[in-house]
């Protein structure tokens, strides 16, 4: 089996005072190893609620309603919650969370928390751990001294750095990356992708790369899962995606939306906003803002149609 | 600013507050007349004593009336009274400051000295020992119950525990002291009215210390009593807070133990502001002890206040004054110094 | 064509109070001089803390500056007072777009009431008033007005408030806008909307426009004249085409590498990226601030501050090496 | 605006502590109205500290519903008044009934007679009482001074303080109960031990074995003027039969009536509590407000000044300044005021910082806003709540500081206060005496009006900082 992790039907579901919002609605798809995927959405396209779902980090009003998430061929999902953190959690698949700042205790420093889980889950002794942090830390490019320092005193594409090291310190072959660099200016964005790209081939991850940024999603990822309303809608290679053939209006238009430093196209813009979950639309979730919709997509939801070479699409332009 | 300059700033600005306290208190003392009045009580004092001592060597009435009267020329003028009382004020300072304020009208130490330095320096350890327990209590329970109540927010004893604090928050502690007072030893005769000691005193150490263990339970009670509700809400606020915050979750999923992510990632975060809020907490607490003191009689500062106000002692309450202050502002230092250890961010 | 704002060797100082009694000079703007025509758009870019915000809102005297001069269609304004700007209707001409859909707009008011703020504060009639706002509701396309003047902000989206935000800056008529990110916080796929927006309620008000971003890309579509900032200096500027096309300082040159682009071969190549963070406005280095992480950095420009100068037609650069740079003898990537 | 005001009071009562708290609030303020305007202010505070208006009620005395709960019953002490009695030709006298039950005898007697006036010749006033089994005993006889020279008809005495007779240490009455037992009941006691073991054993019991057993019924004391001509007018005559149990509260040591001193602390503790929280608030408020808004030296001197009172241990500092300046009302007031605004300035100038900050206040000033538009448009609405919230927050602790300082005996001694009640309570060692009656009632109201405005605050809070209940992530 070469799949490295594998999400099967999976619907997480949020208890608000509106109702449920259906955060992810039915998702399915594998991640092979060595591969990276890139999960690309907008902000309430049930991206960020799916990461938290792999590592068990749901908040406590989110209830995982039905699916199965296989590592290695064992439906994590079925374990509990302790025996899933003491033989998965950062050993096998390891997270680094949206916003460095908040992902670092302030009173600890860096350093220790980078070592922690070699001592606590690893059973490393304190010496072994800090030369391992002190590694990590090295390999993230900032001094070994800074194993010493807290939070507060590293700038923020530092901190992005240390938080990496802390997710890659106990070896993990599956990395889920939520938005690593979306608080950091460009330039530092791209050090840290290069960074993440080094790694990636240095330790051959399994990356699953959670963005709202189609450019940087293609900077790392060899398959693109466009998702929009906690559904998968387009899910394929980089290249038919992102390149010549994006199959869903929704990825076609998100890429036009883009401005481009080159070339002549003028970015175009998706008129209306993202549905509500907790009261979809009927039909196809896109159908409001669609150019294309005609009267099938406003009744039945569409599923997902192979439209080319593992390459999926939930439209009913691609329907019989 | 490395740790000491911060510690350095810290002091000088709560020593700039106690001396400037000083000031306002020894101005208003001296526009209203007070210290005058303080002052020649000093001197009638001293005069009533150069009168005994030297009416075994002067026989002649007259003659002594004229030296007697010499002296306290004098002393008027070495005091400072022949002039206006702004003029006084660095001496008057000078004088709160090394507690040289002469004698109680009526208050006096075990041992019979009515100077007052004498008095405080006997009444200022029972003090600090009943607030400085009171507040050890209290954040011990609070924190204990806060931490477990955060655990689980919204339930019963969570919603109890806040309609509780809430409660506290309109208890009068002298009153409740005295509700003790009726309950427990009126009534039910558990615990003595109040004071240090039973009378006699136990001779024996252990049984002494044992005696002014059991005179101080009630005392300590209702000190206790009255703020740990607010602790508990505090604490319990602060710490499901902090649970909340992402570096926690990540904490869980990075695989550690359950007590270690309680410990380093919530406790180790809360001390800080729950620190602060001792540091808060620390003006109100010595108000309470005052009044608390008067209720039980416990031989403290407090009850010497009320002593002073009664006896309408000048210059006993000047001291006073002066003496609380200087008590909570090194006792704030202290907790300043203790949440730099535990705040690194306040560190740099 | 007619110059709307000009600002000359503007210089804007902060004390930072560090310490017991030290204080430092953070040096927010470092002697900037641009101007701005009618019609026209200037794209201000650069990394948080170079002081991009800071010089719009100095342009505007929302902030009084430490030194240099601003002019407004030839008057000087630099050191006006608050009355005086607001008497002499300066106020009326300039105006401000936010970045932020969220608190721009006060939360208690109404949307018409928003909006017909401006036009209250300068005595229109209530007639007037109506009238001018269901006009600027109109030209940002909050159609129909009537439906939105009583709404309350929290019951718009972002791409919504932020047209709420253009309306109320347009009701005065300005002569000069500044745009500080006006689209960093909605969703990529309503920004075209809004920059586009703004481009052609530009083109029909005739205003100049100051476009602060930190994404070039952005800049390409709306500005004419682009003008690339470090540490509170204009280190390249010129037409967007040209600078564009032919970056000359390094920095410009590493900036535009950096930015990604929707294209699947990336994934095998490194970004050529700037080394290093930017340094600290508090202590800024010495010469050429970009020195410390600049490829091509020589000796002379860690003692020598090189001057802004036009290597090519309107296209002006700070850098000691830009003439080896454009013959192409030395590379920067 | 006013969209956002109604849902805040629906959210506000959909609290139980909100509806608790509003419900005791126009109770105390029921109360409050009811005192100030039923019951003579003034002359009732003078008459509180006027120990001789307070001479004739039993000290110490329990509430008379103790004897609900208790096997013995304590005897109630009555009050017989009749006021605006006219003597003329006809009606000579005027009766007033006393009906006794209880096991033991009254602790005393007593006759007062207030304001009287009369044309003539001066009147002689006797009281005579008529036991159950009917016998009648003279009890007191009262000569009313002669007109002095110059003084012309209608006469007037007693106007300052009234003609007060204990009638049950009266020499003259002892001769007529030791009368009434040799002649009647055959049983000769000397007057001199009737004096010594009270009067009114004899006055109000049958003989027993040598002693008395209370004789209880019906006693009907007659007052009877004797006068050859004219007429006289008595303002008010009052006979005081002191029991053990008095009133709905009870009395202090001094005899007062605690229920008239509880009533009184009502709009006294309101107003000291509403008032202060009015200013400190209002001046801390408004000085955060300058200072957040203003910025600059101002800032800095508010800020520094605010740091350093935030700094001082208030009770002691209090306690100074009213020791010093006398404990007058508005000196406490003055006092609280002035070591009060500092955390609300420190708090208002955060939030005012935090809103100078938002884009809608600087677009606000974009547009050319004057300052005071911008605060009156822009941020006063959005602290109004805060700021209410506050005024109700700290209307407890200016409350429960007064009664602290009344409790160090610093009151404003003019004003009866639930403090000054047990001070003098605790100072006269009530408590070591049990003297429940006199510390819990005061106590009890320092507490509920505390609590009202604390739940009061409670119902506010989800109006002031709507929380955002659960987290949601997408």
């Amino acid at each position: 089996m070469n799949e490295a992790l594998v999400v099967e039907g999976l619907r997480v579901y949020y208890r608000t005072e509106r109702g449920a919002v259906r955060a992810v609605d039915d998702v399915s798809f594998g991640l092979a190893r060595g591969e990276s995927l890139a999960i690309v959405g907008e902000s309430g396209s049930g991206k960020s609620t799916l990461g938290l779902t792999l590592i068990r980090a749901l908040p406590t009003n989110a209830s995982i309603i039905s699916g199965h998430v296989y590592i290695d061929g064992e439906d994590t999902l079925s374990l509990n919650l302790a025996d899933f953190r003491r033989r998965y959690s950062w050993r096998v698949i390891a997270m680094v969370f949206q916003g460095a700042m908040n992902s670092l205790n302030p009173v600890l420093k860096v350093g220790e928390q980078i070592a922690e889980p070699l001592i606590y889950n690893g059973g490393a002794s304190r010496e072994e751990a800090r030369r391992r942090a002190m590694e990590m830390i090295e390999l993230v490019g900032l001094p070994r001294e800074f194993y010493y320092r807290y939070p507060h005193e590293l700038s923020g594409g530092m901190r992005q750095r240390i938080v990496i090291a802390m997710s890659l310190v106990m070896n993990p072959r599956i990395l889920i990356l939520d938005e690593p660099t979306s608080a950091l200016d460009v330039t530092i964005q791209a050090q840290i992708i290069n960074l993440v790209k080094d790694l990636i081939e240095r330790f051959s991850l399994s990356v699953i790369f959670i963005t709202h940024d189609v450019s940087l999603a293609s900077d790392i990822a060899d398959r693109i899962m466009v998702m929009y309303g906690g559904q998968v809608v387009e899910l394929g290679s980089a290249e038919r995606v992102l390149g010549e053939a994006p199959k869903h209006p929704y990825t076609e238009k998100l890429l036009a939306s883009i401005p481009r430093l080159r070339g002549e196209t003028i970015p175009e813009f998706i008129p209306g906003r993202p549905p509500d979950l907790a009261s979809p639309p009927p039909g196809c979730r896109f159908h409001p803002r669609c150019p294309y919709v005609f009267d099938r997509c406003m009744r039945e939801e569409p599923p997902l149609f192979k439209v080319g070479e593992g390459h999926v699409a939930r439209c009913w332009l691609h329907g019989e | 600013m490395g740790i000491y300059a911060k510690l350095a700033f810290k002091a000088l600005s709560l020593a700039v507050v106690l001396v400037s306290v000083l000031l306002f208190v020894v101005v208003i003392f001296g526009a209203t007349g007070l210290s005058d009045r303080v002052l020649s009580s000093i001197i009638n004092e001293e005069v009533r004593l150069y009168r005994q001592a030297v009416a075994g060597q002067i026989r002649d009435p007259q003659a002594l009336e004229e030296a007697v009267t010499k002296y306290r020329i004098e002393l008027t003028r070495s005091y400072g009274l022949d002039r206006p009382w702004y003029e006084r004020l660095p001496s008057m300072l000078l004088r709160v400051i090394t507690l040289d304020l002469g004698r109680a009208r009526l208050a006096q130490t075990f041992a019979g000295s009515n100077l007052i330095s004498d008095i405080i320096m006997e009444r200022l350890p029972n003090t600090v020992i009943l607030v400085s327990t009171a507040i050890a209590i209290n954040f011990l329970i609070g924190i204990l119950l806060g931490v477990r109540i955060a655990t689980r927010p919204g339930s019963r004893l969570d919603k109890a525990t806040s309609f509780l604090s809430a409660i506290s928050y309109a208890v009068p502690t002298w009153w409740l002291g005295i509700l003790f007072i009726l309950i427990f030893a009126f009534y039910l005769k558990f615990f003595p009215y109040g004071g240090l000691y039973s009378s006699p005193p136990p001779s024996e150490p252990f049984m002494r210390a044992l005696d002014v263990v059991w005179h101080a339970t009630l005392p300590i009670s209702v000190l206790v009593i009255v703020n740990v509700g607010l602790t508990i809400y505090v604490t319990r606020t602060i710490v499901l807070n902090i649970a909340q915050e992402d570096f926690v979750q990540v904490a869980r999923v990075k695989g550690l133990p359950e007590n270690l992510v309680n410990r380093r990632y919530i406790m180790r975060v809360a001390a800080p502001p729950i620190l602060t809020n001792i540091i808060l907490g620390l003006a109100g607490s010595i108000g309470g002890a005052i009044l608390t003191e008067t209720v039980f009689t416990w031989p403290g500062m407090g009850t010497l206040f009320f002593e002073a106000i009664v006896q309408s002692d000048e210059a006993l309450i000047l001291s006073l004054v002066y003496m609380f202050t200087l008590v909570y502002v090194v006792a704030r230092f202290i907790l300043e110094i203790l949440y730099m250890i535990v705040d690194p961010r306040v560190r740099v | 064509m007619e110059e709307v704002i000009r600002l000359e060797n503007v210089k804007k100082y902060y004390d930072v109070r560090s310490g017991l009694l030290g204080s430092k000079i953070l040096k927010a703007l470092d002697g900037v001089t641009l101007s701005i025509w009618k019609k026209e758009t200037m794209a201000v870019v650069g990394e948080s803390g170079c002081g991009k915000s800071t010089l719009g809102r100095v342009s505007l005297r929302l902030l009084d500056l430490t030194s240099g001069r601003i002019l407004f269609k030839g008057q000087d304004i630099s050191k006006m007072k608050e009355d005086e700007l607001r008497e002499k209707s300066f106020r009326k001409k300039m105006q401000i777009i936010f970045q932020d859909p969220y608190s721009s707009l006060n939360p208690f008011m109404r949307i018409g009431d928003i909006v017909a703020e401006p036009l209250e504060i300068h005595g229109y009639h209530r007639e007037e008033i109506k009238e001018t706002v269901y006009r600027a509701l109109e030209d940002v396309k909050l159609v129909p007005p009537e439906e939105f003047v009583n709404r309350y902000p929290h019951e718009l989206s972002g791409g919504q408030r932020q047209r709420v935000n253009i309306a109320r800056a347009l009701v005065l008529g300005p002569e000069y806008i500044v745009a500080d990110e006006p689209v960093s916080m909605i969703d990529a796929s309503s920004r075209a909307e809004i920059l586009l927006l703004l481009k052609s309620i530009r083109d029909s008000r005739e205003m100049g426009v100051l476009y602060i971003t930190h994404d070039i890309a952005t800049a390409r579509y709306v500005a004419e004249r682009i003008a690339v900032m470090y540490l509170g200096e204009i280190a390249e500027t010129g037409l967007t085409p040209s600078v564009l096309k032919t970056p000359i300082h390094p920095y410009t040159i590493m900036l535009l590498n950096s930015v990604p682009e929707p294209d699947p071969a990336n994934r095998r190549r490194r970004r050529l990226a700037i080394k290093g963070e930017p340094p600290s406005p508090l202590n800024p280095p010495s010469g050429c601030k970009f020195h410390t992480r600049c490829p091509v950095a020589i000796e002379r420009c860690r003692t020598e501050k090189p001057a802004l100068i036009e290597y090519m037609p309107r296209h002006f650069v700070a850098c000691h090496r830009a003439e080896e740079i454009m013959r192409g003898t030395t590379s920067v990537a | 605006m006013s969209i956002k005001l109604e849902g805040g009071f629906k959210i506000f009562l959909s609290t139980w502590t909100g509806r608790a708290g509003l419900a005791l609030l126009i109770i105390l303020t029921g109360v409050s109205l009811y005192t100030i305007t039923v019951l003579p202010i003034a002359e009732i505070s003078s008459q509180w500290n006027d120990p001789q208006h307070w001479v004739d009620f039993p000290k110490s005395a329990p509430p008379v519903w103790v004897n609900i709960f208790s096997e013995k019953k304590l005897l109630e002490t009555v009050t017989l008044t009749a006021s605006g009695v006219q003597f003329s030709g006809n009606s000579k006298s005027i009766d007033m009934l006393y009906d006794y039950r209880g096991d033991s005898y009254p602790a005393y007697i007593t006759l007062s007679v207030e304001k009287l006036r009369y044309t003539g010749t001066p009147p002689v006033l006797v009281l005579t009482i008529v036991r159950p089994d009917g016998y009648s005993v003279e009890a007191a006889r009262l000569v009313v001074p002669p007109p002095r020279p110059g003084e012309s008809p209608p006469i007037q005495r007693f106007e300052q303080a009234p003609e007060r007779v204990l009638i049950s240490s009266s020499d003259e009455f002892a001769r007529n109960l030791a009368q009434l037992y040799g002649d009647r009941f055959d049983m000769p006691v000397s007057p001199y031990r009737i004096i010594q073991e009270g009067l009114q054993r004899y006055l109000m019991g049958s003989p027993r074995g040598g002693s008395t057993i209370p004789l209880n019924g019906v006693y009907r004391f007659t007052l009877t003027a004797i006068q050859g001509t004219g007429e006289t007018r008595i303002e008010r005559v009052r006979i005081l039969i002191g029991g053990e149990a008095y009133g709905m509260m009870g009395t202090d040591v001094i005899g007062r009536d605690l229920a008239t001193g509880l009533l009184l602390g009502f709009p006294i503790s309101l107003f000291i509590g509403v008032i202060t929280s009015v200013i400190v608030t209002g001046i801390g408020a408004t000085l955060g407000l300058v200072s957040g808004y203003m910025g600059g030296k101002i800032d800095n001197t508010i800020q520094r000044l605010a740091d350093f009172m935030n700094n001082i241990p208030l009770l002691p500092i209090l306690i100074f300044l009213v020791f010093s300046f006398g404990a007058k009302l508005w000196i406490i007031i003055f006092a609280f005021v002035a070591f009060g605004w500092p955390g609300l300035t420190i708090v208002t100038r955060s939030i005012v910082l935090q809103l100078r900050e938002t884009q809608f206040i600087e677009s606000a000033r974009a547009v050319g806003a004057s300052r005071l538009r911008i605060l009156a448009r822009h941020i006063f609405p959005h602290i109004a709540p805060f700021i209410i919230a506050q005024i109700i927050f700290f209307t407890p602790s200016f409350i429960l500081l007064e009664a602290a300082l009344s409790f160090l005996g610093l009151g404003d001694p003019s004003l009866p206060t639930w403090g000054q009640i047990l001070e003098l309570g605790f100072r006269s060692a009530a408590v070591y005496l049990g003297y429940w009656w006199w510390i819990l009632p005061p106590g009890i109201l320092i507490i509920i009006t505390s609590l009202t405005f604390v739940m009061i605050s409670l119902g506010l809070e989800p109006v002031v900082n709507p929380r955002v209940r659960g987290r949601t992530r997408a």
